[in-house]
């Protein structure tokens, strides 16, 4: 790529800026800024690295907690802590674009960057769920699509050893062209053994640490925040390839490296590459960084310094080291067989510097990459079909049906039927923690060297969040919870991942807003605190946005093991319950979808002061022993929850008799 | 009947961590001269056919179709008469 | 009684290995850096699961040039117990010290469950407790475990009794469907001539505990244990 | 600097799972006139040399070592001197 001379109108625009944040730009600069500065802050300003749509709805989550250590938007990832003198830091990221462009390695590096986001922590990472949306399966484009997504997180999970252990498969035509790829990964550090993500102590060296850089993904993030249009077939070079062995070496390196005590910060080297580890460290730290690129490890000629600062090659780490301890970090990354190159220093004039040699080549203070990106209140607008779907009566469908074929259209459907064929793909026994394996509620895993375990859903429910997304939201919170408390567990905290349409559409931010207030709402009645996450905007298929779709990970804590319950039928001649009122409320639900294909109706209607009864009744029950299992009620409703608990401990399955 | 051997590599510029560390076990085993490795998919097909333009219409279809990835691979191939 | 695990860069399941031996079994064990020159006086050594050298080229096909595998080579060859999990019985085969190698799966699809093995020789150190058919629970995660040896070697396996599990239905059957990825003679895990080499593609590590499925897995490290310490 | 082009493909003989399914897709997209797939390797290598046989040389102890597994593969190559 040639630097061109000038910044032109069409080159402002080609990075996503507007006319406005061009002229802070250069009231910030005090002059023009040269193109690989407007390089830097059109990433580092896009709506992917600076939630300049999302962040004041975003302030609507309750983020405190007993247990909460580092606060949403504070790190990397979340951190509880869950006693032992451990916590459980976690973390989602959503690559749909990539994803949609070349499902394998979309996926892959999807994954790639949600473990370097634990690991950067100094967590070891023990668990990845995966939550998928693709468009209806008549389709071999989205055939295509699921097999690759598949198909790449389990070539990079697996290889990186760690399982992969629950989630969630979507189907649905709304994601038609725009499938969405959430990750969530999990570690676990003991408490005084956590990283922050910062850049301190003036001369302490900055470390380039893992592959060497090429022009992938060249802005990425903008990219990932512009609509996928047909045109998007142009981006092609965007596509980034995964590498989970040189990512295993990464990891199990920075582990080493820590423990050494050498270590100031670290930040793993994401969307915005180099610009955004490089300014967020700093940021954080108060400080300034100096690097110099001609130091950064290439492994293309005739990069231009704009494609090294926003280069999302993958597998690669940017660590402060103490001055001094350099020798020791060499050392360790040589053990693994690792480039390491020590490429500049922290300083304290707030500023990130960058150097080619001894020429200068960008200069801008870090918080203003990081801080002033401007912040927009949207325009909302409630949607046209929002009454015309909510005011539809069910009472004048027709009434003919065979109840036989109907339980069977649901159990065969995609979305409802067993996932079986995915995650057999997933190893998810590695690190021999795994006490529920996938596919029936939340995933448990056992923490060695104590008597507890924790509990991890990940799942969302894009047609509730269409009908009503205020309601949905709350659905979304209320379903992750009843999942932990079948399982036994008492729920801790979210991470979650918010898939939308474009923000500048004034229905698409109507549907974000109310749906961020609905989880808010449900969070805060639970009790159940919001640790950070991803806001995915500019989801569109080709007739508009796609369903706004909460995709909500949950943690929960089962504090001693023999409380563990599975939610499949044990004994015969065991009662069944029905907890909780059944309610006439078929909006939203599959059975509208599937056998008359309509998405319409008024979606269940959670009462909160109800749902917390019935959660806290539940694992109340399941703690003294009374029950022996326990199942929610989700997607097919109590015909399919019944179905679920005699099938799921096949291949001994048993009955139920319902009057 | 026609043979076609087909080679798929590549394209220039796209990441290639396999070859990396096959150069990196190479240098190990003390082949130190070798500069670059680039790894890639060697296909041979056995095709009935009319005449060779026309097998060659057929492979590039299922070049583009199916064999190759067009955002990161690059392909070529040898078409062979069997008699 | 010393185990060793050694640690390949991309291994994965040595830790789970560690685990097992240490806090289950409560006997000595140490890690073994790839890098190393010397093994000092073991009783065991394990090649661990995992995706050494991220199974770049061909699973196994860079480990086996590693530094210490001189040593487990002349270690073996000396009769030491060396047994091979997954990745590392790829190890073990590319490296020679046992026949065979390890295609695709059929599916093509890595596959990880739980499946059934059947104890085809209880006369080697690594399977001297269980009775000969007893029927194992242990699971597999791999997308290269499809067994392949020529006729001839197929052969000289079964007449010197060296095919030691075979994949297996519940109760025993070696039906069809109880193949999970095509193995040669349902093969699961084969020794050498002289019994104390063995490589199996399922994990005994991670059936070594009722919380975790099944403790079958556990009785091949009890039975390693009791051919050591005489 | 020379430019070496290595095929490894499998022995007759040897099961070919990737060869097979991908058969049946192109029969599935209509490619009927498709007998036999077989799936390999096409390694590119840069490497420093003196002359063409010493690289030949070289290639054929690289594959022996490590690229190939003379059980079930075998292979070929073609060298070509970069000016």
């Amino acid at each position: 790529m040639k630097e061109p001379e000038k910044i032109t109108s069409r080159l402002i625009e080609a990075h996503g800026l507007t006319k406005e944040e061009y002229e802070k730009i250069k009231k910030i600069l005090g002059r023009e800024p040269n193109f690989t500065e407007l390089g830097m802050f059109s990433v580092m300003w896009s709506e992917h690295c600076s939630y300049k749509s999302s962040k004041p709805v975003l302030k609507l989550f309750p983020t405190e907690g007993k247990n909460i250590l580092v606060k949403a938007g504070e790190e990397n990832a979340g951190v509880i802590d869950i006693g032992d003198n451990l916590a459980i830091i976690m973390k989602t990221e959503s690559h749909n674009h990539p994803s949609a462009i070349e499902p394998f390695q979309g996926a892959a590096t999807g994954v790639g960057g949600i473990i370097r986001d634990i690991f950067t922590m100094g967590a070891r990472p023990i668990a990845l769920l995966n939550s998928l949306c693709f468009g209806s399966l008549e389709k071999p484009r989205n055939c295509y699509l699921f097999r690759g997504v598949v198909e790449g997180i389990a070539s990079y999970g697996n290889c990186v050893g760690i399982p992969t252990i629950g989630g969630q498969v979507y189907f649905d035509e709304t994601y038609e062209g725009n499938p969405l790829v959430n990750v969530m990964c999990v570690g676990i550090a003991k408490v005084e053994d956590i990283v922050k993500g910062k850049a301190t102590g003036e001369g302490n060296l900055v470390l380039y640490v893992g592959a060497d850089t090429g022009r992938d993904g060249l802005g990425g993030a903008s990219f990932a925040s512009r609509e996928l249009t047909e045109q998007s077939d142009k981006d092609r070079p965007a596509v980034q390839i995964g590498d989970p062995f040189r990512e295993k070496l990464l990891l199990e390196a920075c582990l080493e490296l820590i423990k050494t005590g050498v270590v100031v910060g670290m930040q793993d080297m994401g969307a915005a590459g180099l610009t955004s580890s490089s300014s967020e460290m700093a940021s954080r730290g108060n400080s300034g960084i100096k690097i110099d690129i001609s130091r950064v490890p290439k492994r293309e000629e005739g990069m231009i310094p704009y494609e090294v600062m926003l280069s999302e090659s993958q597998e690669r780490m940017l660590i402060i080291v103490k001055r001094g301890g350099e020798g020791k970090a060499k050392e360790i990354f040589k053990k693994w067989d690792l480039h390491a190159e020590i490429i500049g220093e922290v300083t304290k004039d707030e500023f990130l510097e960058v150097c080619h040699g001894n020429n200068l080549v960008a200069k801008v203070p870090v918080k203003a990459l990081t801080k002033d990106a401007p912040v927009y209140l949207r325009e909302e607008r409630e949607p046209e079909y929002f009454k015309r779907v909510r005011n539809f009566e069910i009472s004048h469908l027709p009434e003919d049906n065979d109840y036989n074929e109907v339980l069977k259209k649901l159990l065969d459907s995609p979305t409802i039927s067993s996932k079986k064929w995915v995650y057999e793909q997933y190893d998810h026994m590695v690190r021999t923690n795994t006490v529920v394996l996938p596919g029936q509620e939340g995933a448990v895993l056992r923490i060695k060297g104590t008597n507890k375990a924790i509990v991890l859903t990940n799942d969302g429910n894009g047609t509730y969040s269409y009908l009503d997304p205020y309601e949905g939201g709350k659905i979304a919170v209320a379903e992750a919870a009843r999942n932990i408390i079948c399982t036994g567990g008492k729920p801790l905290a979210i991470t979650d991942c918010l898939n939308f349409g474009n923000p500048t559409k004034p229905e698409v931010f109507w549907q974000f807003k109310k749906c961020v207030q609905g989880i808010a709402r449900a969070s805060y009645f639970l009790n159940i605190p919001v640790t950070g996450g991803n806001v995915s905007f500019y989801n569109e298929n080709p007739q508009g946005a796609i369903d706004p779709t909460p995709m909500i990970g949950m943690l929960g804590i089962i504090e001693d093991i023999n409380h563990l319950s599975t939610p499949y039928f044990k004994k015969d001649k065991d009662l069944i319950i029905l907890l909780g009122k059944c309610k006439d409320e078929m909006g939203g639900s599959e059975f509208l979808k599937i056998i008359y294909g309509l998405k319409s109706g008024k979606p269940p209607q959670m009462n909160l002061k109800e749902e917390k009864a019935v959660q806290d009744t539940c694992l109340e029950l399941i703690q003294r022993k009374v029950i022996n299992s326990a199942h929610d009620l989700s997607e097919g409703g109590l015909a399919i929850a019944l179905a679920e608990s005699c099938i799921f401990n096949s291949p001994n399955i048993r009955g139920a008799k319902i009057s | 009947m026609f043979k076609v051997k087909i080679y798929i590599s590549l394209k220039k510029g796209v990441a290639d961590p396999e070859g990396i560390t096959i150069k990196d076990a190479l240098y190990s085993l003390n082949y130190k001269e070798v500069e670059e490795v680039r790894m890639g998919k060697y296909i041979q097909l056995k095709i009935e056919g009319v005449d060779k333009d026309g097998v060659k219409e057929k492979v590039n279809q299922m070049c583009q179709k199916l064999l190759v990835n067009p955002l990161i691979e690059e392909y070529s191939y040898q078409i062979e008469e069997l008699k | 009684m010393k185990f060793g695990v050694v640690v390949f860069p991309g291994s994965n399941c040595d830790e789970d290995c560690f685990y097992v031996i240490k806090y289950v079994l409560k006997k000595r064990v140490d890690f073994i850096w790839h890098k190393e020159k010397r093994l000092n006086n073991y009783d065991c050594i394990i090649l661990p699961g995992g995706f050494s050298y991220g199974d770049y080229l061909r699973t196994g096909a860079i480990a086996r040039f590693s530094p210490i595998m001189k040593e487990v080579e002349k270690y073996a060859l000396d009769g030491g117990l060396v047994i091979g999990i997954c990745n590392g019985f790829q190890i073990l085969l590319e490296a020679n010290l046992l026949p065979g190698v390890m295609l695709r799966n059929k599916n093509l699809k890595f596959i990880s469950k739980f499946v059934n093995i059947r104890v085809e020789n209880n006369l080697t150190p690594f399977t001297r407790l269980f009775q000969k058919g007893e029927v194992l629970k242990i699971p597999i995660a791999h997308i290269e475990g499809n067994y392949y040896a020529e006729k001839r070697v197929i052969e000289e396996l079964k007449r010197n009794n060296q095919i030691v599990f075979r994949y297996c239905d519940e109760e025993g059957n070696l039906r069809n469907e109880a193949n999970p990825n095509g193995s040669r003679e349902f093969i699961a895990g084969i020794c050498n001539k002289g019994r104390n080499i063995l490589g199996m593609m399922p994990h005994p590590e991670r059936a070594a505990e009722a919380l975790l499925g099944s403790e079958d897995g556990k009785v091949i490290f009890q039975s390693i244990i009791s051919s050591v310490s005489f």
